[in-house]
Order: C-alpha cells, then structure tokens, then sequence
C-alpha cells in the first residue's frame, strides 16, 4: 500500500511517500504505526509519540484504531493547521 | 455556483464575489485569511503545506453540506499553499443565499470546518532563520464542534 | 481604516477588502446586500431614500460600536441609494481584525444593526407599474435586539 | 422649527421640509404630531395613525412623548427600511 507522510512526520522519515507492504496482521492504522517504528531511526523519531498523529485512509480522516482493510491509500500526519 | 480550489497563486476576491451575485441572491457573506504578523515582528513567512486529492474531497463535503444546511445560490471555497508572506491571502470562503443571515453563517461555518477538517499543515519561518511547525489550537475545535449543537449559530443573529 | 459612505453609485468590493488589508489584520469577513427579484419576478426595482446628515451619523455611530466590541483593525459601511435594478449592490458592511471571530461577529453586527438604526426608506417599483413602500420586518428587530442579550453571538463560533 | 418628512409621509404631505413655528405647548413630538394633524388633509393623511410614525429630534431618533426642548430639526418618518 501507498503510505503518505506530512509536515513534521514527513521530514522526521525524510520522504513524503513509499509503497509498503507490512506484515498479516497489522490491521490498525495503530498497528501500522508500531510496525513502521521498527524500520529505522527517522521512523522510530517521527512515530515515538503517537498522540499528536492522525491519519487518513484513502483519503477520509479515521481514528488510529480503524479497521485498516485493504487500502489504496494511508496517510499520517500532525493535526490539521489550515485556515 | 459552486467552486472550491487549493493554489499557490492569490485570488482576486472582488472577482470572485461577482461570480456568486446571480438570480435570488439577496446577500453574499466572505471571510478571507490573511498572514498575520506577529506582534514582535519575527515572522518572515508561512509555509503551507496540503494532502492532494484528500483535501479537495474534504472542501468539496464542507460546501456541499453548507448548501444543504443554508439553502446557498453559491459558495467558494479558495484555499492557496506554499509560502506565504505577512499581509498575503491564504484562504477565501463565501456564501450566496436569498437572506442574509443564511449568507453569514454558511461563510462563517464554511471557515470554521475548514479549519479542523482539511488537511493543511502551517510551518512558521522566522526571522531569526529558524522554522517550526505550527501546533493545532483545541479553540478551533470547540468552535467547529460548537456548530453541532442543538443552540449552533444558526439559530442567532 | 474607518469609511462610512451613503452615495448613488456602485462600489467595488474588492478594492474595499484590499483596504482593510492592513498590519496586525489576520481576518476579514463581509457582508454585500442585493437586490433580490422576486419569486414571481415582478419587482422593476427598489428606490432608496435616506436622510441626509442623520443617516451618515446612525452609520459611524455602529461603526463606533463595531470597533469597540471587536477590536477592529478596520471597518466599512457603504449604503446606496436612489433607484436600484435586482442584481444591483444595495449596501457593504466589512470588518477587519487579528482574529477571525471578531471580523465574522461585527461584519453581522453592522449589517443587522443597520436594518433598524439607519434612516433609510426602500420604495418598490413593480413591473405592473404599482409602487409602494416596503413594510419594517419584525424580524429585523428581533435580530438586531438580541446582539445585547448576554447569549450573544460573539460568545459563539 | 426646520420638519422633514421622510417615504410615505412625505408623499401624503406633498413636500420633503418645511418651516414651521409650533403654538406653545406642543412640547413632545406626539404634541407636534396632533398640531400638524390640524394643517390640512396631506397631514391629516400622512398622521392620521401614530402607530407607524418614528421620529428624530436633530437627527436622533426619539420616541414620541421625548421632550421636544428647541431643535433645530425634527423628522418624522415611518420605521426604518434599510440595508
């Protein structure tokens, strides 16, 4: 799947996207999270809080305890500052 | 008439009001956002950042449930990204409707929704060199959860 | 920036909001009113009579009150009169301030105040060839009234 | 006195101001009202219900049993329409 990150989390992991593919049984947007941590320092800095992260899955806003499905799409990043 | 966009170049409000001013139309609402200086002096720009495709969407479902709610003729929604200076235009809402207060509502809820429920991300770039990102304000989200409730301003002046 | 203008000729509203884009502004909301036909189409067009002297002091006066309430950065009344078409511009209410809130709140202000504390008059002209003057909107008071209830909107979004 | 009539009460008048010096005793604008009333059948028309009339002694608006003092100037007016 194609993860997306922005702002402060974009530039903790040093890219804006990557296709991935994680592990059966990473079924949470949470559970995305814990397994990404593992996968290098930018990482392991851009997710060590989860509080101020949110996502969106194929583009609609979900919690981060989410049915994760099969998505097209998974974006993370920091509360919105639009506006 | 309904148009919503997300670009880096300004939009001409005067423009853009006269395209909302058709048939029925008896009050037109806008709020626009400018960069505001900090009352030091110290910030030199904002830097704006957007989730393409995502946000569009997410702008499209705040107009239309502003035309479902106020019965609206018209309304637009122009948000710009990349860097902005102190004094520019960020982001442009209006709303088109027979009677006022339907006008003033719908603008204000539009920039209200906007502001908890569109994925832009500010980043601050200060005088002094350094930049950081901007932190997400709880008031904004009071005030776009307030629309929610059973006394929402629509039932006001 | 504080103008207040009853004149016969159009205004521009995007040279006006250009105005009130000024340091310290982060927000700036208006309100333009129109003259709306009516369902059936029979209205040729409205004339607007004022009192001159009087309606100019009515209009700085809720400027005055605007300005205090919501720590305005600016502020713009503009009323037309003489004999407007549907479709025409009738009046532009517009407030600038640090904060969103503030310019939505006494953009709203000054349009619905307006309504009952400004001497002017509209006479509508039909198609049929009838005219006769337009009847004070009970609502119109209420609205107005209730900007000096202790719920009022500004505590609102 | 300097009175201005304003929409349709200038129209049943049949003149937009005129200058006038009031009998003693016309000391609130109703006072004024039920003297004018008394100048012919345009003012007879134009007051021959209060309830409609709004006022303003030297361009503020006053209720009707407002002392009247010396103005320079009265209007009388129907309730206001504007915006």
């Amino acid at each position: 799947m194609r993860i997306l990150y922005f702002a402060w989390l974009r530039e903790r992991i040093g890219k804006s996207s990557e296709e991935l593919e994680p592990p059966p049984g990473v079924d949470t947007p949470r559970a995305l999270i814990a397994w990404l941590r593992t996968q290098g320092p930018g990482y392991a800095k851009a997710f060590s809080d989860e509080k101020p992260v949110r996502c969106a899955i194929d583009q609609e806003f979900q919690p981060l305890d989410a049915p994760l499905g099969r998505p097209k799409e998974i974006g993370f990043f920091p509360p919105v500052t639009g506006g | 008439m309904r148009l919503v966009a997300v670009q880096e170049q300004d939009f001409d409000a005067g423009a853009l009001l006269g395209r909302l001013s058709g048939a029925g139309t008896g009050g037109l609402a806008s709020f626009i956002g400018i960069v505001r200086q900090a009352p030091d002096g110290g910030l030199k720009a904002l830097c704006l950042e957007h989730y393409p495709g995502m946000t569009e969407k997410a702008l499209e479902r705040l107009a239309d449930e502003a035309e479902a709610r106020w019965a609206l003729t018209g309304c637009i929604i122009i948000h710009r990204v990349g860097r902005l200076e102190p004094g520019q235009n960020i982001v442009f809402t209006a709303a088109a409707s027979a009677h006022r207060g339907n006008a003033l509502a719908a603008t204000a809820y539009l920039i209200d929704q906007l502001k908890t429920r569109a994925p832009f991300w500010k980043a601050e770039e200060m005088q002094d060199g350094t930049t950081s990102w901007v932190d997400a304000r709880e008031a904004d989200d009071t005030t776009a959860a307030a629309w929610n409730t059973p006394a929402s301003p629509e039932n006001l002046p």
